[in-house]
């Protein structure tokens, strides 16, 4: 049932494959364009995924399956650098020689990770064995064994939960949603592979909200003995031998407690992509007050955007789970169909319910 | 220890401070603590052919009534007004106090009027009220530790010591200690900001020294105001600089450098005070840790004499370093007065060997 | 005098089987306190021996309490005890008419077909090779009958049987032995001297048509007297001990011997010896159907014989006291399991002293003092039945726990903690006692157990919330409207076996509704799981057991289940989709105002 | 030695790697489920001895981690054994067992 639409999604990361599969199998031509020569994302340097330890590269396996579609033209290390409104589509033009006309476009740009080294006092960057938590997948995905950059075998590992997320002082002040419970899987992995290890794990709040999440941290802590800390840290050092000290609150015992460990995982947050913003001004799209995509409705339409024709799916709209993108994406998929062929569904309209209240911000 | 990431930081981190022509205000209690310190900067000053005024007519920011909570902030604003006044009447735009907690009175004045101009408004018109003058804001404010660290290479330059042992031909090892006021309030205001500050850092590798990393660097020296005046608080003052010294003690330091009055006091005197009532010592051979500021430093390098600077009244023996320098001095005039009288000799400590 | 060497095995044997014994009982007696030492020597000359003897008889010899249990079970037994008796009574007034002595050796009867070849040797003396003949018979189909329940257990409708330690190996074997044994020496005699009788004549004279029987003769004799040699020397590091220790048991607790409350005794290290490792505890115990259990009564008494007890053997028990219930030796297991625990729990550590006057009433007058126990916190509506009961029926009552309280002192005590428990029972009866009530009424049956056996009140009655209400009803100040909801009644441990209130809840019940009964009911109910009295169980565990009882208890597909403990009903409420309820909530849905 | 009017203060700091954690170890070995809390306080709120004491399961639980055992010994005195807290507890903690072990813990290590 093929049709003469055509959609280009821009981004091909989870949102943007899984977008393009559902859209092709309306008959719709679609060009998933990716600015990197590989699709996948940041779903590429992670080796496994919570709550099933399941590994990343069976969903990209999986994703890919369905974007080998006929009508699907992928486009790597391609660049959209200008759009200009064309009747009711977009003529687009990628890498400063392509061109193309779309009948809507579908943003699917994601996130960015948190920049460690805007935490000046957690050392990133500056002491030898602080790393991030998207540093330590590469090591897990690397085979290499963890070890301090003295060489030796760490023996104690903290884990710092919500680094650049609901952090006022970082700019950023939602939850970026995923790190808690990555945080759970990563010390679990960590005790996986080196079980004498004592690991710790340094959070706020321990939001547990997914299906399984819950029973993944209970089992931290009754397989692994993984040690739960209630307190955010506030400042590390390095000491003598490459240890980091860490200064907490252990804020149950209402004291402030000291720890060295010999590597330091600071759990990064998702923050607004760059390429959003890039890819923002070229449509005149509207960023919420977290710098992420404003989509027309917090609750219903949640996938579409202020301009006509120009669809969201994915992280660039907030920090979502792999589950809750490949949802998204798919919801993008029908959303945008009914704007191709006018069902009636988009027709209906919803109060705007501003969230600027939540903020004090105008 | 990832150096480049240091430098990263300091880059993100550098201030204006201006070239020349300051508006020095001193500190109310430096004067009495370290009295050699602010001469010597007065003399280093001349000595770059700087142009400074040094107006006897200048009085207290009211910082430590202010941060004992006896002073209300408008008092504290319009006391400052009026050394902004001072300045504009000696025609200068750049101001220098020689103090970290005035440095944090003058930068958090400014801030606040920079938010809320109405304040600034009041002000002006109490202090035209109170004292008929009127002031213009300086175009720069720079502590005189900033001026220090702006012409490090300078005095490097002029030097006639290095901070290098003598015998050995190593670096000596400082441990840096900025003053809280300095730049934990407004990390954009010092010099390598907050976490990683490059004020004092830039002077000791300016200078041939080697700077020390130590886990408790943030740490305050326990000065805190409240803390220090009331009698019964003292031992909490004592335990802040106590926790600084278990820190720093295994990476044996060779000297300890402050830009703050209330610093070079406390990390100094209380080395004393913790070998008297618990019998422990942080220095070699049972002694302690000397303790400079960055105006002994500087004219310490500059070969001024040790005695002309005042560091006969530090309570930690300076000779240990002196002699690691390799510097010239002599012994038999440390407790001779300006007019070469006898000042006679301070009562020795029980533990701590001098 | 008869002799030949192959006699030595057997004397010896015997010999040092009563130096070991009689070493044993006089430590045991020694362990005694000295009133329990003093009754058991009056008891001597006293009506007590004779009714001893009779229980021996009926418990020992004809085992009749595993007859009421298991009759084939109860038959092997028998057989074994009673046969094995007679053989030597019989035997021994065969040999002394043969020997026409009042005293010979101890072990002529045992080896008398070998030393006499004569039948006919007196007037009755074919009559008592015929007895001997038809004894043997049964022992050897009681021997047949033992070893097939080794391997066919589910012949005797038992689950699990006993497990053994080498001790206990040997004892077997050599006790499987021993009969058979005799019947073929006994037989290899008959068959060359002809003096045996239908069995032992009939066997010999077939084993001659094919056996060199002179030559191998003495070779079975030899085997007969080892095999009882063995038996003897393992018997006291076997579960056979408890043949000749349980006569001295039922003759003590004849004698009005006890185990004390609080500590153990010689009398406990009997009945430790009692045990028969008959295995009807194993089936009974709740916490056999979850994984790796193997705690159970006969494995606890076992292991406190050899001396290898561990704490936790001590403290995985729910002290439901099913085992006591079903034992047919009578040991008061669960209490010597509870006091083993103080000998593990720590001492120090706890400090109750701050409690004293912590806790002010108010100073009304009032007749009924309640006192809800910790448990009825978490059930609420116990105590607004309870308190709604009261007011209705004018009742001055003095609520002793409504602001909290200190614990009754028995959950201390389940773990072992005897001398700590006892702070806080001062303290917590100063408070009871100032209240000025006559009755004391709890809805906790772990506290009504302490109050009533532990407390000793002088002049306050202590009553569970069941029986009271259940005479208030009988007085006639309670009215109740039934309704037909089918219920059934789960009995707390701690209420019927520890307590023994099995009808008060009943009667009230069921003039309230349709009170069906259930399948394990009463002195065999189940344990609802909830125990306090066991520490290390697991929450996973306790909710198998729970899961278990309950689904036993819902086979008749009741409206409601109804319980007299808060515990008991919170514990089932977690697992339930079935409403439970406690008997007060029952009584006051259903009192006519 | 002089006093100057004032002592020292002892740091409010827990030495986290100081910290002896021997006994919180002996009653993890006896009772694993200790691993289990999460510090909610069910445990506290329902506890008949926190009516009139400081008694704390939550805090008993933070000071074994922590390996502040005078401070354990302290809290963990006024607990009467009656078990509400393990039929209150959300993680389905066998809490009476670890009190029993933390006191059979503490008197096999002398503390």
């Amino acid at each position: 049932m093929d049709t003469n639409k055509t959609v280009a999604v821009i981004g091909g990361g989870i949102a943007g494959m899984e977008a393009a599969t559902f859209l092709s199998a309306r008959g719709i031509t679609v060009y998933l364009i990716e600015k990197e020569d590989k699709l996948g994302g940041h779903l590429l340097d992670w080796e496994r995924l919570f709550p099933t330890m399941r590994n990343g590269s069976e969903v990209v396996k999986f994703l890919m399956d369905g974007v080998k579609a006929d009508n699907i033209k992928i486009m790597l290390s391609s660049k959209l650098t200008a759009a200009e409104k064309s009747g009711k589509g977009y003529n687009l033009r990628i890498n400063e020689n392509v061109d193309l006309f779309a009948d809507a476009v579908l943003v699917t740009t994601g996130y960015d990770l948190f920049d460690a080294t805007k935490k000046e006092e957690y050392g990133y960057g500056i002491y030898d064995n602080v790393i991030t938590s998207a540093d330590l997948e590469k090591i897990f995905m690397s085979g290499k064994a963890l070890q301090t950059k003295q060489g030796n075998v760490p023996k104690k590992i903290g884990l710092v939960h919500c680094v650049g997320s609901r952090d006022e002082k970082a700019g950023n002040v939602y939850c970026s949603k995923v790190c808690c419970v990555t945080g759970v899987k990563q010390a679990i992995e960590i005790k996986q592979k080196m079980p004498y290890t004592e690991v710790f794990n340094f959070y706020m709040d321990l939001r547990m909200y997914g299906m399984h999440f819950e029973a993944l941290y209970k089992k931290a802590q009754a397989d692994f003995g993984i040690q739960f800390i209630r307190g955010r840290l506030s400042e590390a050092s390095e000491d003598q031998n490459g240890g980091i000290i860490l200064k907490v609150e252990d804020t149950l015992m209402g004291k402030p407690l000291k720890l060295t460990v010999d590597i330091l995982v600071l759990l990064i947050g998702l923050i607004p992509a760059k390429g959003s913003k890039e890819v923002g001004e070229l449509f005149g799209l509207k960023n919420g007050v977290n710098g992420f995509y404003k989509t027309t409705d917090q609750h219903t339409l949640t996938n579409s955007s202020n301009v006509d024709g120009v669809f969201f799916a994915g992280a660039c709209t907030s920090p979502k789970t792999i589950t809750n993108t490949i949802t998204d994406a798919r919801a993008a998929a029908s959303t945008v169909a009914a704007y191709l062929f006018n069902y009636r569904s988009l027709e209906r309209k919803i109060e705007q319910n501003e969230d600027f209240w939540l903020y004090n911000t105008k | 220890m990832i150096e480049e990431g240091k430098e990263k930081v300091w880059k993100d981190y550098q201030k204006e401070i201006a070239e020349d022509n300051y508006f020095y205000a001193r500190s109310c209690i430096r004067q009495n603590f370290f009295p050699g310190s602010e001469v010597a900067f007065l003399r280093i000053l001349k000595e770059l052919g700087k142009n400074l005024f040094d107006d006897p007519r200048h009085t207290t920011c009211t910082g430590i009534a202010y941060h004992s909570d006896i002073v209300p902030f408008d008092t504290t604003m319009t006391v400052v007004a009026r050394h902004f006044a001072l300045m504009t009447e000696a025609g200068l735009k750049n101001f220098v106090p020689s103090c970290i907690t005035s440095f944090g009175i003058y930068t958090e004045v400014l801030e606040l009027w920079r938010h809320h101009p109405e304040i600034e408004q009041k002000i002006k018109e109490n202090l035209l009220k109170a004292t008929g003058r009127t002031f213009e804001k300086p175009e720069n404010l720079a502590h005189s530790s900033d001026i220090i660290y702006k012409f490090r290479n300078e005095i490097a330059n002029k030097s006639k010591y290095r901070l290098v042992n003598k015998e050995t031909g190593k670096p000596l090892r400082v441990v840096e200690h900025i003053g809280c006021h300095y730049s934990k309030m407004f990390p954009e205001k010092g010099v390598g900001g907050a976490e990683y500050p490059l004020v004092l850092t830039g002077m000791v590798q300016a200078w041939g020294g080697e700077v020390i990393d130590y886990p408790e660097r943030r740490q305050c020296c326990g000065f805190g105001f409240r803390q220090y005046i009331v009698q019964a608080n003292r031992g909490y003052s004592v335990a802040c600089s106590k926790k600084k010294f278990e820190s720093m003690a295994p990476y044996k330091p060779d000297l300890i450098l402050t830009n703050c009055p209330g610093c070079p006091y406390f990390l100094d005197r209380w080395q004393y005070v913790v070998s008297e009532m618990e019998g422990v010592t942080y220095g070699e051979n049972n002694g302690g840790i000397p303790v400079f500021t960055y105006e002994e430093l500087a004219g310490m390098v500059l070969g001024y004499n040790p005695w002309d600077l005042g560091l006969q009244l530090h309570q930690v023996p300076v000779e240990p370093v002196l002699d690691k320098i390799g510097v010239q001095y002599k012994k038999e005039d440390k407790y001779k007065g300006v007019n070469g009288k006898d000042l006679g000799r301070p009562e020795s400590p029980s533990c701590l060997k001098i | 005098m008869s002799f030949d060497w192959f006699v030595l095995p057997f004397s010896i044997g015997a010999l040092i089987l009563i130096v070991v014994l009689i070493s044993r009982y006089i430590l045991w007696v020694i362990k005694l306190s000295r009133a329990d030492r003093r009754k058991s020597w009056r008891s001597v000359f006293s009506f007590k021996l004779f009714q001893a003897v009779w229980e021996v008889f009926n418990e020992s010899l004809l085992h009749r309490k595993i007859f009421r249990v298991n009759a084939l079970l109860g038959w092997m037994h028998m057989t074994f005890a009673l046969g094995w008796f007679l053989l030597i009574v019989i035997g021994s007034v065969e040999s002394k008419f043969h020997k026409e002595k009042v005293f010979n050796m101890p072990y002529d009867p045992i080896f008398l077909r070998y030393f006499e070849h004569d039948v006919h040797g007196f007037w009755f003396a074919e009559g008592f090779t015929t007895i001997m003949d038809t004894i043997l018979l049964l022992l050897l189909v009681a021997t047949i009958m033992a070893v097939s329940k080794r391997f066919f257990k589910w012949i005797y409708g038992m689950k699990r049987t006993t497990k053994l330690h080498p001790g206990d190996q040997i004892a077997l074997a050599s006790l499987w032995l021993i009969f058979p044994m005799r019947f073929i020496a006994e037989s290899f005699t008959a068959g060359i001297y002809g003096n045996g009788g239908y069995l032992t004549q009939t066997a010999g004279d077939i084993f001659a048509t094919f056996l060199p029987l002179k030559s191998l003769e003495l070779g079975a004799w030899w085997t007969y007297s080892s095999a009882l040699c063995l038996f003897f020397l393992f018997l006291p590091f076997s579960r056979y001990m408890h043949i000749p220790t349980e006569v001295f048991l039922i003759y003590l607790r004849k004698a009005g011997v006890k185990t004390p409350d609080n500590k153990l005794t010689g009398f406990s290290e009997f009945e430790t010896y009692s045990c028969s490792r008959c295995g009807l505890c194993i089936d009974q115990c709740q916490l056999s159907e979850t994984t790796g259990y193997d705690d159970q009564a006969v494995y606890f008494l076992q292991k406190l014989r050899r001396n290898i007890l561990q704490e936790e053997s001590s403290h995985n028990c729910l002290l439901c006291g099913k085992c006591t219930n079903i034992c047919p030796v009578g040991i008061d297991i669960t209490k010597i399991r509870l006091l083993k625990r103080t000998e593990f729990a720590p001492e120090m550590l706890f400090n109750y002293r701050h409690y004293e006057n912590v806790i002010h009433h108010d100073e009304r007058k009032v007749d009924v003092a309640y006192f809800g126990g910790c448990m009825t916190h978490l059930t609420p509506k116990i105590k607004i039945a309870m308190t709604g009961i009261f007011r209705k029926l004018n009742i001055r009552y003095n609520f002793v726990d409504e602001n909290g309280s200190i614990c009754c002192g028995r959950p201390l005590k389940l773990a072992g903690n005897h001398m700590q428990a006892r702070d806080l029972m001062q303290e917590n009866k100063r408070i009871i006692i100032a209240t000025g009530a006559k009755i004391l009424v709890t809805s906790c049956p772990i506290c009504y157990n302490i109050f009533k056996n532990e407390y000793k009140f002088d002049k306050i009655q202590v009553l569970h919330h069941s029986e009271y209400l259940n005479l208030l009803h009988k007085e006639g100040a309670l009215k109740l409207t039934p309704n037909e909801e089918k219920m059934v009644y789960h009995d707390p441990c701690e209420l019927g076996r520890m307590m023994n209130i099995y009808e008060p809840p009943r009667e009230i019940l069921e003039k309230s509704g349709k009170l069906i009964p259930v399948q394990k009911e009463k002195n065999f109910a189940d344990c609802c799981g909830g125990s306090l009295a066991n520490l290390p169980l697991s929450e996973d565990n306790r909710r198998k057991v729970s899961k278990e009882a309950l689904t036993k208890l819902l086979a008749p597909s009741p409206d409601i289940l109804v319980t007299a403990c808060p515990l008991c009903k919170k514990t089932f409420s977690n697992v339930s989709d079935t409403p439970v309820k406690d008997i007060a909530e029952v009584v006051y849905e259903r009192m006519i105002e | 030695m002089k006093t100057f009017g004032y002592t020292i203060q002892n740091d409010r700091q827990i030495d986290f790697d100081a910290a002896d954690k021997k006994l919180y170890r002996y009653v993890a070995e006896k009772e694993p489920d200790i691993n289990l809390c999460i510090f909610c306080g069910t445990c506290t709120a329902t506890c008949s001895a926190a009516e009139f004491k400081n008694m704390s399961f939550r805090k008993i639980s933070l000071f074994l981690r922590r390996g502040l055992t005078e401070n354990l010994k302290r809290e963990i005195e006024s607990c009467m054994f009656c078990g509400k807290c393990t039929l209150v507890c959300p993680r389905g903690i066998n809490t009476r067992n670890i009190i029993f072990n933390i006191r059979k813990g503490i008197e096999e290590y002398e503390f």
